[in-house]
C-alpha cells in the first residue's frame, strides 16, 4: 500500500505537478489567501527544523514527530474551516494546529515541557488545544477523539449553531473501535462533522495493506451511509477544496464526510525510528518527485505569478517568528512540583500532598536525566 | 407526600435537572421510545423531545466519548448504560480520555454515566457486575453508589451538576424494591458525604448501595443478641469520605467492610488501608472483609447466594468482631 | 429499516414464495437433507414453544429470547458448515446450535438452571458451547465473539486445517468496536471465516436506521476489502446457498465474507418486552406473508413433492424429542453451592471458601425467589 | 556466562518458548520487521516467520480477543501491546471474555498479553501506567510484574505454559537499565511467589518492579543509621503471595507498601486489607503505603519526579515505621 500510495501521489504530479485544474473553491481564494497557504506550510517544516535541532541539544524532553512532506494535507484541511470551527489534530497535524492559531511559542514550550507551557509540562509534544481557538488536544489512544469530536459537533447540532467538526486520524488508527463506533454515531446523528484520514503509506513501521484489506480508505464511507472521497493530500489546493466542500455540506446539515487524503511520512514514526522497514529508494523518490512545498511552490511561482521576492520575503518572517520564539521558550522555566496536585477536579481544587511529602516542594533536588536505554529514552526517543 | 421507588427518584431527578437546565441531554441505547431497559427514563422522550432524550447505537465507547466531547462545549451530558456491565467498553474512553481533559487539557467533562448495577437478581456473570473498583481507581472520576431513593435523587442531581465526571451506579437489586419520600423543593445530596445509616457503639460496619440493607439487616439481629453495630452507607464511593470512616472507628474501635464486590482489589482493601494510615490506634480488632467470593457471578440462585455476602456472614463476621 | 426490511422480505416472497430459483448447493441437496432442514427449524421453533410455557410456570431462571420468525437464518446458515467447523452463535440461534448439536435436554436444563446444565448453572440462556461439536459459548457483550472468533479461526490458518469459522452478530452488535477490529483483522490475515449479520430490524427497541446511516450491513464489506452480499434470510435455502458458497471460499483460502441476512424479529427482544415501539401491523404482515417455516413448508410440499404425512411424521418426532427433553430436564437438580468455587484457574483447581464460609455449604437455605420488579425480574425479564 | 538485560531475557524466553512449543506465537503492532517499539522481539521475525511473528492492526480488543480464539484451540498466543496503556482499549475483552471464559464456558484461555509499563521515563499520561489494579481485581487473569532480568526471564516462561491468561507487565525504565546471568537449562520461575530481595529485621518494604531498586536503594541508605529493613520483591501480582507477606509481617511487624501506581485503589489496600486479616496481632505499627499521587502522570521531570515515589519518601517512612 505504501508503495501503492507512491506511485497515486507520483501520478499526480508526473505532468500535472502545479497545473491540476483548481476547483471552485480554491479558484476563489484571493492573492492574500494563497500566500497564506504558503506561509503555514512554510512555518510548519521550519517549526520542525528548529525542532529538530532543539532536539540534538537535548532541549526537547521525550520523542519529536515530525509531519515533514505532509504539510499540505495539515495545512490545506485546515484552512479550509472557519472561526468557530474546531478541529482535533493528531501527532502529524502542527500545520493544522497553527492554521487554527496555535503560536510557535506555545509549541517549542510544550515539546521543551516548560512550566507555561500550554499544558504546564502535563502532556507531551502537540498534545494541547483550546477550545476558543479551535483545537482540541489529542490523546495518545488513537481512535478516541473521533467519538469526543462527534460530541462536540452533537452540541453544534442540538444548539443549532452553525459550526463544524474536523477530526483527523491516521491510516492505523482506522482500525480502532473508537474510530469505528465514533464515525458510526455520527453518521447516524447525522452531525456536522468532517473526519480526514491521512494515507502516509505507514502506521509507525505497518505499511498500509497489513491495516486493512480496503482498496482505499474512502470506500469505508459506504459502510457508514456517508460520502467518501479521496485527495491528493500533497496538493495543498486539492487538499482545502475536498475538505471545504465537505466542510460546506457539514455546515448545511448534510453530515458527515469521510476524506482520504494521499500522503507519505518521509521520516520514521519519531525522530529515532530509523526507517529500516521502508523499502529503498521510497522516500528519496517522494521527496524528489512529490514534495508538497515544492509542488506549492512550482504552482505560485507559475501558474499563479508570484515572484521568488514574494516567497523570500514569507520565508524571511517565517525565520525571524521561530527564532524569536526560540528565544521566548528557552527563557521559560521548568514547572514548579506542587503544580503536579492541581486541577484535577474543579472540586477540590488541589490535591493534599501525601504525608510523606508534606512541606516538600519538590522530589528531588537535582533531576537526574535518565540516560539512554535504546528506542526509549528522554532524550533520544519518545513515543506519540 | 407520596413514597416513590429507588428508580422513580432516579427518573424524578433527571426530569427536574432537564427542566431546571437546558444543556442537560440524555444517551443511551433503547432510552427513548422504549424508555429504558428498566424504564428509567420513561415518558422522558414524550417530555422532553427527541434532541434531549437520543437513543444511540451499541456503542458505549462511541457515545461516552460523544458525551465528553458535548460536555466540553457547555452541555450536560447524562448516559444510560442498558447495564453497568457495558460500561467495561467505555473503559478506556473514560479512564484516558474524561478522567484526564481537566488535568491535561483543562477542558471540564461535566458529565453522568449511569446504569443498573450489582446483583441478587440471578442476572448471570453479564448481568450483575459492581466495576467500582476499576474506576475509584482512576484521579479525574467520581463515583456514587446509592442505597436509598432520597440519596438515589439527591446524587443524581448533584452529579449532574457537579463540573467534572460522575459514574453512577444504581443497584438494580433496589430499583422497585427500596422506596423513599423525597423531600421537599431542590433536594441535592452532596458528593463525598457518607451517611450513618444506623448508630452503634460495638461494631461498624462500612458499606454502600444493596449490602447497606444487610448490614441493617445484621444489625437487626445483632441487637437481639446484645451487640450494638453501626452502619455507615458510604454513598459516594470517590472522593471517600474519610472523616466520617475515621469517625466511626473512633467510636466502636471495630470496622467490618461489606461489599457486593469480589475481594480482591475490591474497594474494601482502600479502605483499610486508609484506617490504617489514619486511625490505627484506636483499632481494638482487625479491619475484616466480607465480600463477594473471588469469580465471576454466577446465575443459578444457589450459586450466586453462595458467592454474594449474606446476611448471616454479616452476622458472624460482626460476632467474630465484637468477641475480639 | 425495519419498515424496509419488511418490503424488502415481502418482496421475495410476493409470487415467488417456495419458488425463488434453487442455487447449485441447495439444488445439490438430496430429499433427506431438505427434510432435515425442516427438522430443525420445526424443533428450533417447538423448543422455544415449550420454553414459554416453562417460562410461564417459572421455571425458566431468567429471560426468554426468542427466534420466532428467523429459525431458517439460523438453520440454513449453519448447515452449511461440516464437521470440525465452528460457531458461535447469537441469542438467536438456538437453530444454528441445534444443527451443531446441541440438544433440547440441553437447552432446556441451561433455561431452569441446572446443576448439569452445560454451564452448571453459571451462565443464562443459550449462552454455553462444545468445541468437539462446533459451536462457542457466547458472552453478553454484543461483538466481543468477533475478534473471538477471528482468533478460533486464525487457528485453522496457522495450522493449514481446512476449517471455518461462522460468527454471527444483530444489526446492532455491528456498531460495536469489537466487530469492527475484529472483521477487520480477520479480513487483513485472511483467515477462514464468514460473518453473518442477522438483519432483523431492531436491536431491542432501536431500528436499524438507527443503528447506521448504511444501505444495507452488506455495504459495510468493501470497507474491509471482503465481499459482502445480502440474501433472504426467511428462505433456508437462499440462506444454505449463501452460506455454503462463502463458506467453500473460506475454506479454499479466500478469506473472510460479509453475509446479511434479511429477516426479522417477531417477538420482542426478550418475553418481557412488549414491543410497543413497532408500528401497528408490522409484526402481523411477517407473520402472515413471509414466515420461514410456512415457506419451506410450501416449498416442500409443491416443488419438492413431500406429502403432509411426511411433515407429521417430522412434527411428530420433534413433539417426542422435546417432551422426553423435558422430562429429564425437570427431574435434573439445582447446583452444588460449592460448585461455584470451581474451576476459576486450572491451576489453583478451586478457590478457597471465604473465611466466613468455612464449613458452610450454601449460603441460604431456602433460596428466595426475587419478586418481580418491573420490567426485570429472574422470573418474568432478564436480558441477554 | 554473560550478563543480559531485563529486555534481553524477555526476548530469549520468548525465542526459547517458541523453540520449544510450535503452539507458541506473538502478535502485536511493529513486532516484526521493526522489532517492537522498544526492539523486545527484534530478530523472531527472521527466526520464526511471518506466521508466527504477526503484525497487526492498531486494534487491541481484536488481537487480544483473537489470541483468546486462538487459545481455546490449544495455540499459545503472546500479544505485545506497544504501551501497556493501551490495554485499556482490551479491558472488556480481558476481563468479560477471557477472565470468564474457563468459568463459564469450561475454555482456556494459555495466552500471555506482556507490555513495557511504568514510569519515571517522562512519558507523560498515556505512555507511564501501571494498570496492574483494574486487572487483579478481576477474577480469572494472572498478574506478574518482575523487578529482576532473571525473573523477567523465568515468570515469561512460567507465563507461556500457564494454562490461563496472565498479564505480563515490564518495566520500561528497567528493559536495559538492569542485567543478569540467567540461571543455565530450562529456567522457569513459578507464578505465584514473591522473592526476599533484602533481608532485615525492623521494617518490611512490600512492593514490585521498579519500586523493587527504590527499596533496595533507601534499605541501603536506612542500613547505615541502624535499620534494618527486609525488601519482599512480590514478583506476581495474582495471585498474591499472602505466605510470603505474613512471613515478612511475623518478622518485622512494621510493614511499608510501596508502589509506583496511583495510590486509591491501588494494591497497596489489599496487601494491607490481608494483613489485617491474617496477622494483625504480629502489627507493631500501621501498614503504611507510599505510592504516586493520586494524578495523571504529568510528563515533565520536575512533576514526574514529584508525583512518583523517590528513595527519599521511602526513607522516610521506614523512619517512621522504625520509631513507632
Ligand atoms: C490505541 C493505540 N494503540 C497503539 C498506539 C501506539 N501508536 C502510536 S502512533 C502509532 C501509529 C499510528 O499510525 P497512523 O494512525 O497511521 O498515524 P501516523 O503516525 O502515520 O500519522 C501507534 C501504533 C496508540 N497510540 N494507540
Ligand atoms: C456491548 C453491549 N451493549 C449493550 C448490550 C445490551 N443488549 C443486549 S441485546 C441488545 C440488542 C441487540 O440487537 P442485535 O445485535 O440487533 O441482535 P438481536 O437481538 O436483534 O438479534 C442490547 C443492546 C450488550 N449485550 N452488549
Ligand atoms: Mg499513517
Ligand atoms: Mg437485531
Amino acid at each position: 500500500m505504501a508503495a501503492k500510495a507512491a506511485t497515486k501521489g507520483a501520478k499526480t504530479v508526473n505532468g500535472t505537478a502545479g497545473k491540476a485544474a483548481l476547483g471552485p473553491h480554491a479558484a476563489a481564494l484571493g492573492r492574500d489567501r494563497q500566500l497564506e497557504l504558503y506561509y503555514w506550510m512554510r512555518l510548519t517544516r521550519q517549526l520542525e527544523e528548529r525542532l529538530v535541532n532543539l532536539y540534538r541539544q537535548t532541549k526537547v524532553v521525550g520523542g519529536l514527530f515530525r509531519s515533514l512532506g505532509q504539510e499540505a494535507d495539515a495545512v490545506g484541511s485546515a484552512f479550509a474551516l472557519e472561526k468557530g470551527d474546531i478541529l482535533s489534530p493528531l501527532i502529524r497535524n502542527l500545520g493544522s494546529m497553527l492554521v487554527k492559531g496555535a503560536t510557535p511559542v506555545e509549541i517549542l514550550k510544550q515539546y521543551m515541557a516548560r512550566g507555561d507551557s500550554p499544558t504546564r509540562g502535563r502532556e507531551l509534544n502537540i498534545h494541547f488545544g483550546d477550545l476558543e481557538r479551535g483545537f482540541v488536544g489529542q490523546i495518545s489512544h488513537l481512535g478516541d477523539m473521533v467519538p469526543v469530536m462527534a460530541g462536540v459537533a452533537l452540541s453544534f447540532k442540538l444548539r443549532k449553531e452553525k459550526r463544524v467538526v474536523l477530526v483527523y486520524v491516521g491510516d492505523g488508527a482506522t482500525s480502532t473501535g473508537a474510530f469505528h463506533e465514533g464515525i458510526n454515531f455520527a453518521a447516524v446523528q447525522q452531525v456536522p462533522m468532517v473526519v480526514i484520514v491521512e494515507n502516509n503509506g505507514y502506521a509507525y513501521s505497518t505499511p498500509t495493506a497489513k491495516q486493512t484489506r480496503a482498496k482505499s480508505f474512502a470506500d469505508k464511507g459506504i459502510g457508514y451511509g456517508i460520502p467518501g472521497v479521496t485527495a491528493d493530500g500533497n496538493d495543498v489546493l486539492a487538499t482545502y477544496e475536498v475538505t471545504r466542500e465537505a466542510v460546506n455540506r457539514a455546515r448545511a446539515g448534510g453530515g458527515v464526510t469521510l476524506i482520504e487524503l494521499m500522503s507519505y511520512r518521509r521520516k520514521g514514526h519519531a525522530e529515532h525510528d530509523n526507517q529500516s522497514y521502508v523499502p529503498p529508494g521510497e522516500i528519496e523518490r517522494w521527496a524528489a518527485e512529490n514534495d508538497p512545498v515544492d509542488r506549492y511552490v512550482a504552482r505560485l511561482t507559475g501558474e499563479f505569478g508570484f515572484t521568488p521576492a514574494d516567497l523570500a520575503a514569507v520565508d524571511a518572517r517565517v525565520q525571524q517568528e521561530i527564532d524569536a520564539a526560540t528565544d521566548a521558550a528557552e527563557q521559560s522555566g521548568v514547572p514548579e512540583a506542587l503544580d503536579a496536585l492541581e486541577g484535577i477536579y474543579a472540586d477540590p481544587p488541589r490535591e493534599r500532598p501525601l504525608w510523606f511529602r508534606e512541606g516538600v516542594r519538590s522530589a528531588v533536588d537535582a533531576h537526574e536525566r535518565p540516560e539512554g536505554w535504546g528506542t526509549f529514552n528522554a532524550a533520544r526517543g519518545g513515543h506519540a | 407526600m407520596a413514597e416513590i421507588t429507588y428508580l422513580e427518584a432516579i427518573r424524578e431527578a433527571l426530569s427536574e435537572e432537564m427542566e431546571r437546565d437546558p444543556n442537560v441531554f440524555l444517551m443511551g441505547e433503547d432510552i427513548g421510545a422504549y424508555g429504558g431497559a428498566f424504564k428509567v427514563t420513561e415518558g422522558l422522550l414524550a417530555k422532553f423531545g427527541e434532541a434531549r432524550v437520543i437513543d444511540t447505537p451499541i456503542s458505549e465507547a462511541g457515545f461516552v466519548g460523544a458525551a465528553a466531547g458535548a460536555a466540553h462545549m457547555g452541555m450536560r451530558p447524562v448516559c444510560e448504560l442498558q447495564f453497568i456491565d457495558f460500561i467495561s467498553c467505555a473503559y478506556d474512553i473514560l479512564t484516558n480520555y474524561v478522567a484526564t481533559a481537566r488535568y491535561r487539557a483543562f477542558l471540564g467533562c461535566p458529565m453522568v454515566v449511569r446504569g443498573p448495577s450489582g446483583g441478587y437478581v440471578r442476572g448471570g456473570p453479564f448481568h450483575s457486575q459492581n466495576p467500582e473498583a476499576a474506576f475509584i481507581h482512576t484521579p479525574g472520576l467520581k463515583v456514587v453508589y446509592p442505597a436509598t431513593a432520597e440519596d438515589a435523587k439527591g446524587l443524581m442531581k448533584a452529579a449532574i451538576r457537579d463540573e467534572d465526571c460522575v459514574l453512577f451506579f444504581e443497584h438494580k437489586y433496589l430499583y422497585r424494591r427500596i422506596k423513599g419520600v423525597m423531600p421537599a423543593g431542590d433536594h441535592v445530596v452532596p458528593i463525598g458525604k457518607a451517611r450513618v445509616a444506623r448508630e452503634g457503639t460495638d461494631v461498624s460496619i462500612i458499606t454502600y448501595a444493596a449490602t447497606v440493607y444487610k448490614a441493617l439487616e445484621a444489625a437487626e439481629q445483632l441487637a437481639a443478641q446484645g451487640v450494638s453495630v453501626e452502619v455507615i452507607d458510604l454513598r459516594t464511593l470517590a472522593p471517600l469520605d474519610e472523616e466520617a470512616i475515621v469517625a466511626t472507628v473512633k467510636k466502636t474501635h471495630k470496622v467490618l467492610v461489606l461489599h457486593e464486590d469480589t475481594r480482591t482489589g475490591g474497594i474494601a482493601g482502600e479502605i483499610t488501608a486508609r484506617i490504617n494510615e489514619a486511625c490505627f490506634e484506636w483499632l481494638d480488632a482487625p479491619v475484616l472483609r466480607v465480600t463477594a467470593a473471588d469469580v465471576p457471578l454466577p446465575y443459578a440462585p444457589s450459586l450466586e447466594d453462595y458467592v454474594l455476602p449474606q446476611v448471616a456472614d454479616v452476622v458472624l463476621a460482626c460476632r467474630r468482631l465484637a468477641a475480639y
